[in-house]
């Protein structure tokens, strides 16, 4: 059971990992602010998301399982809603130039 | 452990790069972004030394408070910069400087190479003495019980920072509320980010005090991130700041360090000294202290970061 | 070498850039900055010197990071003042304008002037 | 297992840095403030990989303060950018 759940984790992290190097690679490829906006919102936060699960069941105790699961939820909702002010920022000072 | 010293060595090459961004970036805004990635990255560094607590503290005010603050001037200071670009220093004079600055830095490190081994340390005492305060968390037991003085002292250095703050406002402002009128803002994602977060962000600081007697957290770490998410509030435009002459926050403002000094003088009569406190009610005196210094660290941080009165007092 | 005293040589590093920075810097807002930095360069040092203290089960010297704890907030109490006052004065440098009258807009902690 | 843990932490890491070094670059305000978003989701995974590795106490709590606090600074930020001459802090690198 212990092997299957560090297979769990194992798999689950490297996906994680594997979302964050997309995301990198977004940054340093995409043309302007809003692609890479979109770049690091979008596959960051399902990184983190890989990455909570992957560690879930290495928390102690159902508190820190919830613990996890709140940290990704508040980093998803902040980013939903600070990716909107930051890409009316970016409409505001134009593409770059 | 080869990994994890690999680990430290991205970690240490991080910081130093964003740190050298700060000091050479052209643009003040750019420096101060880079000064809030840096802050939150020293968290990262003071969870590997092992220091959890310092940790939520340097997040908080590094990355948080600080860089609001840096921020806000930066802003207003904006166009300023240009007149000054005459005076940078030459190459030559920057050579000077840095080999100066090589030479404090390897002084430091050949310090860090040639410390003592075995390293002293007072944790044992710490340890040993713990029980005596009722409190679980060294961290804590030593900020409230065997240096109470420390952090008494800095309660009032908070205060007197913000009267100094206060008091470079001009006579006519005297008594009036910080920072500019409100706009009625209609940017809806950040006044629903506002209404969102705090009610979170409140939750998490309580949290934090209250796990900060037996685990990491505090009445600083809750209380800046108290101030934090009343910030956001503000500058969504849901709260409005308070006029400094307003009586109850004077209150709260002055409770912190009254109330830890009123404790620490009934020391005295209970214990037989200064700060002491008596055995058994050890730590419902430490919380008690602890709830109105974060209240008053809140609203002293948030306070210190909206800056002196600049609106007439309304009468 | 450990990877207590690769932070430590870390820490000893930022506090060259903080003086660096420091000195160089014409601007006072940016000088307060590297003081920061400077100061966060100190506070490291002191939380290597509380890691290698560990002891008694615990992951470093209490006493030492206790006081780190305290030494942020006194900081972060002084960049507010010393904010403060280099707001003040470049008020006064502009010919005493009162404040709220024809300064820029301003952002970042309080929001904008109307 | 500690051992994949930090080659993820480290991993990771890794990418945030390549990734602040881009966007501390610019060219627009834009691209800096996300900074902070960056740090809010890449150096979170990274320090509760690192917790995890290490066994540090509370990482749980360390990284919900750090994911309000990366918010707060990303709105500090948007707000720090308006204002009518944006333009000028546009430029520069």
């Amino acid at each position: 059971m212990s092997l299957a759940l560090d297979i769990f984790s194992v798999l689950a992290i490297s996906a994680g990992a594997f979302f964050f190097l997309a995301g990198t690679v977004g940054l340093l490829r995409f043309p302007d602010a809003l692609t890479r906006l979109h770049a690091l919102t979008k596959a960051d936060n399902l990184g983190l998301g890989l990455v909570v699960l992957g560690l879930l069941p290495r928390a102690d105790g159902a508190l820190g399982a919830l613990k996890l699961v709140v940290v990704w939820v508040l980093v998803l909702v902040a980013a939903g809603t600070v990716s909107q002010l930051i890409a009316r920022v970016a409409q505001r000072v134009g593409p770059s130039p | 452990m080869t990994l994890a010293w690999a680990f430290d060595a991205i970690l240490a090459a991080t910081v130093l790069a964003v740190a050298a961004w700060t000091i050479v970036a052209r643009e003040t805004f750019a420096a101060v972004v880079g000064f809030v990635a840096y802050g939150l990255l020293l968290a990262l560094v003071w969870v590997r030394l092992a220091a959890p607590d310092v940790a939520l503290t340097e997040a908080a005010i590094g990355g948080g408070v600080t860089g609001v603050l840096l921020l806000g001037a930066a802003a207003r200071l904006r166009g300023t910069a240009g007149v000054l670009v005459d005076e940078r220093p030459g190459a030559a004079m920057r050579l000077v400087v840095g080999v100066l600055c090589g030479i404090v830095t390897a002084a430091l490190a050949a310090t860090v190479l040639l410390l003592p081994d075995p390293a002293p340390t007072l944790a044992p005492e710490a340890a040993a003495n713990l029980t005596t305060t009722g409190v679980g968390n060294p961290i804590t037991g030593v900020l409230m019980a065997f240096r109470a003085l420390d952090t008494l002292l800095e309660k009032v250095v908070l205060v007197l920072a913000l009267i100094g703050v206060w008091s470079l406002a001009p006579d006519r402002f005297w008594g009036g509320a910080p920072g500019p009128e409100r706009r009625a803002q209609p940017d809806d994602a950040l006044v629903f980010l506002a209404r969102l977060l705090p009610p979170v962000g409140i939750v998490i600081g309580v949290y934090l005090l209250w796990v900060g007697a037996d685990e990491p957290g505090g009445a600083f770490q809750g209380g800046a991130l108290l101030a934090a998410m009343w910030l956001l509030a503000m500058m969504a435009g849901l709260a409005t700041a308070p006029a400094v002459s307003e009586r109850r926050l004077r209150l709260v403002l002055v409770a912190g360090p009254a109330v830890f000094l009123a404790i620490g003088l009934a020391g005295f009569a209970l214990a037989d000294a200064f700060l002491a406190y008596p055995e058994a009610y050890a730590k419902p005196l430490i919380i008690i202290i602890e709830v109105v210094k974060m209240l008053a660290v809140a609203a002293t941080l948030g306070l210190l970061v909206m800056g002196p009165p600049e609106r007439p007092p309304q009468r | 070498m450990s990877e207590v005293t690769l932070f430590g040589l870390g820490a000893s590093a930022l506090v060259g850039i903080g003086l660096y920075g420091f000195i160089i810097q014409p601007e006072p807002l940016r000088r307060l900055l590297a003081f920061n930095l400077l100061g966060s360069g100190v506070f490291l040092l002191f939380g290597v010197i509380a890691r290698r203290g560990a002891a008694a089960g615990m992951g470093g010297d209490p006493i030492p990071q206790a006081l780190v704890i305290t030494g942020i907030i006194v900081a972060f109490a002084g960049s507010a003042l010393a904010v403060a006052l280099l707001l003040r004065l470049h008020q006064a440098d502009r010919g005493g304008a009162a404040p709220g009258g024809d300064a820029p807009p301003a952002g970042g902690g309080d929001g904008d002037r109307t | 297992m500690t051992e994949f843990l930090f080659a993820a932490a480290g991993f990771v890491l890794a990418m945030v840095a390549l990734g602040l070094a881009r966007i501390l670059r610019g060219p627009t305000i834009a691209d800096r403030i996300m900074a902070a978003q960056l740090l809010g989701t890449g150096g979170i995974a990274a320090l509760l990989l690192i917790a995890a590795a290490t066994g540090v106490p509370a990482a749980a709590d360390v990284a919900l303060s750090l994911a309000l606090l990366a918010a707060f600074a990303s709105v500090a930020f948007v707000q720090g950018t308006s204002g009518p001459d944006d333009s000028e802090a546009t430029q520069g690198r």
